[in-house]
């Protein structure tokens, strides 16, 4: 099986250059890639352009590059919790193209399935609709979408292997599956790193072929936004 | 006039046995606590989860188990978890039975707007736009009027669009009403020691009154 | 968690109607639902459109409901292996539409997600192609597929539980995950089926909202089309 | 003349590192044979399988694993398991490096003709029109001529196409032959003990001869 391992963070962004577009998985805190993250800010590589569906909070995640310029560009569903994020935005440093949670899971999945576009009825009637090509199927109107692809994806999952290999836990699955198809090259951090053969093949949710480079991180913060808890 | 518990108590009752529902933030959430004991129903959180328990215990947090509106969570038996994609594509493929969130603005035709407000910091459209394009059945949880006293039941909407003809049913801290397919709000019930006048006057769009009118039960 | 467990197979066709459109999972022989065709035999349910990727052999899978010619049309990618199959089409009693594996395969997706339509290159320049819209994206060429529905899908999987939720074994998953969030009622039965809970939420393969009937079937046969062994 | 087991040695021989590859139903298939020991080769199966390994022991027979030609295999270590979208989004989506399937006809602009005749029974293209129409490299093994003694390199395909422009290599028992982007067959290699002659002979489409033809090794 094909070794993917490399020795870490560093490593894994060694190429990522300026004016990069980055999938970025998480959810929230959730599921985001911390150590790439820390990685891409000792890098200082700029003009990037991030696919994720949340920025971050201002002191952790993508908020982290934010706060040092690195992001011209965000292609999000939703980006409240972020002061710097506003500041940004509204001084025009920062570009924000919103798009529809599932839309953007979906044309993150067709970016990697190889599927240029497809139609969804979600923004019909809205201003996301505007220059979009609107069709009727069966009396229900519909907009058509087109696929999404990255530079680089870069994705978090719980356990991983040697070969690529990947599971996620809880829900910080989210959009690491489909981001981990849809990069030219992707670069999975994981939590525990085993060799090949030792994760159940029924049980895997990202297979190997769509990693390039694997590594075990360490020191993981794991943020919680709201912690609630039974009163 | 119902507080925000008891709007959730009262869209509770919408509630069938074997329903997939998916609650939004604010109001909608509250609904988890009043689910009739008699019923099994599914709670869908669209970052990938079917299956919402209650709040953890303080020992029991875990940063990897969140809702939609990143607050931690539990499981309950018979839950499964899958990325946002399967999420949206059990949304818009109507396999989930109902959608309770909250709005801004409704119109009379069921028109919803509840993502942005013009000159004011847009923070996105979350997956509102996927659930009010799918949903088989849109209940609105809101008020009645905006901090302004203005109504939020309106001929049109005057903020941006989220989607298009799709809210069913209505409950404020007023009343219940239908949405009808063919336009207009049609009363169904009135909170506690509220008038059908008081509702008309809180009402710009359409108000069809006719039949009974009942007294929603807090 | 609500209970989707009925008696058994019979009680899962119960309603299907002459005319239904079904979707049935499995690969040649290997992962289809041997319990419920048997009950579709014994319920003798007449000109039934049948989507799945294989017709079965003479004497096994669909192919037995070809010789009690209950089935009037079928959808698939490939029908070899089959006799009779061959006698109904030359005769013109059965229809048959022919489909590149993996445009079936998302066709099938397509209608349990949503997408009415999307573009795959899959038979540009082929007869595949007739009459179906061609564009082009990033000089490619590609065709505009519509989404695959059905009255009921019949799926097989290796463990369930009491809320429909599935896990499937090996090989045996490949068109059943798909087909069973495409039925507007979708059959699922299962080797062992076991109480809601005692699977880990985090290794479903199919969720329960998508399956609104459960059982565990009995005496799998699961016949071999080409037993080859080392020499 | 090559014999079909010194075709499919040839082609392992365009086997690299790191390489996922699909192999088709007859000769390519046993390219699995001739991996180089010193590189590492991922076959994926596209009934839902990244990872096959040799056919079972008698004893470890399970019919709930089998190949695209419905033969029971095993797994070997790293291997995991999907379903046909899953395996097919893979394809499509460009994430398999190399294909290697046979042909009935294969024209000098790359087009591919193997799933149909007509006036045969058709048994349908299985998973061939989506590999042909999505692999980066596409591989093709068959005989040089058809049983009537046809050519099978063609100027253009007679049969019902497969797929446009997409063949970039092929092996047959006579020789090595790459098909140009701007059209035509180069020729590279030539079987032991046949000529150049020969294979022109052989060949209906447009030949491209020029600069060292070397003997394949056996």
């Amino acid at each position: 099986m094909i070794n993917k391992v490399i020795n870490g963070p560093d490593e894994a962004v060694a190429d990522i250059f300026d004016g990069a577009t980055l999938m970025l998985g998480g959810f929230g805190l959730c599921g985001i890639p911390e150590n790439t993250i820390d990685a891409l800010l000792r890098k200082g590589v700029k003009r990037l352009t991030c696919i994720s569906n949340n920025a971050g909070v201002d002191d952790f995640g993508i908020g982290l590059m934010l706060k040092t310029r690195q992001v011209v560009k965000m292609i999000s569903s939703y980006v409240g919790e972020n002061q710097e994020f506003e500041r940004q935005l509204l001084s025009g440093e920062l570009e924000v193209e919103l798009l529809p949670q599932g839309t953007l899971a979906e044309r993150i999945r067709a970016g990697g399935a190889g599927i240029p576009a497809f139609f969804t009825p979600a923004g019909v009637g809205t201003e996301v609709a505007e220059g979009k090509e609107i069709r009727e199927f069966n009396g229900k109107k519909y907009l058509l979408e087109s696929w999404l692809k990255a530079d680089f994806s870069i994705v978090k999952a719980w356990k991983g292997d040697t070969a690529g290999n990947l599971i996620y836990k809880g829900t910080a699955r989210n959009f690491n599956p489909m981001m981990a198809t849809a990069g030219k090259i992707t670069i999975a951090e994981v939590e525990e790193l085993v060799p090949a053969g030792e994760l159940d093949p029924n049980m895997i949710h990202t297979p190997g072929i769509f990693v390039q480079r694997i590594f075990q991180g360490s020191h993981y913060e794991k943020r919680i936004e709201q912690r609630t808890t039974k009163s | 006039m119902l507080d925000k518990h008891q709007i959730a108590k009262r869209i509770a009752r919408e509630l069938k046995d074997g329903y997939y529902v998916n609650l939004g933030i604010g109001i909608p959430t509250l609904v988890a606590n009043y689910i009739p004991q008699n019923i099994n129903v599914v709670l869908q959180s669209e970052n990938g989860l079917l299956g919402i328990g209650p709040f953890p215990a303080e020992g029991e947090v875990d940063a990897d188990l969140i809702n939609a509106g990143k607050q931690t969570i539990t499981m309950v038996d018979g839950s499964s978890l899958f990325s946002s994609a399967e999420s949206f594509a059990m949304i818009r493929g109507e396999h989930v039975d109902l959608t309770i969130l909250g709005a801004m603005e409704v119109s009379e035709n069921g028109d919803i707007a509840n993502w942005k407000i013009p000159g004011k910091m847009v923070k996105g459209m979350g997956g509102a736009m996927d659930l009010v394009a799918s949903a088989k059945n849109i209940i609105v949880a809101m008020q009645h009027v905006n901090k302004e006293g203005k109504s939020k039941l309106l001929k049109e909407c005057t903020l941006p669009i989220t989607g298009l003809h799709c809210v069913k049913k209505i409950v404020t801290e007023l009343a219940v009403l239908d949405v009808l397919p063919e336009g207009g709000f049609r009363l169904l019930e009135v909170a506690p020691g509220v008038t059908v006048e008081e509702v008309q006057n809180a009402t710009e769009g359409k108000l069809i009154v006719g039949g009974e009118i009942k007294t929603i039960e807090v």
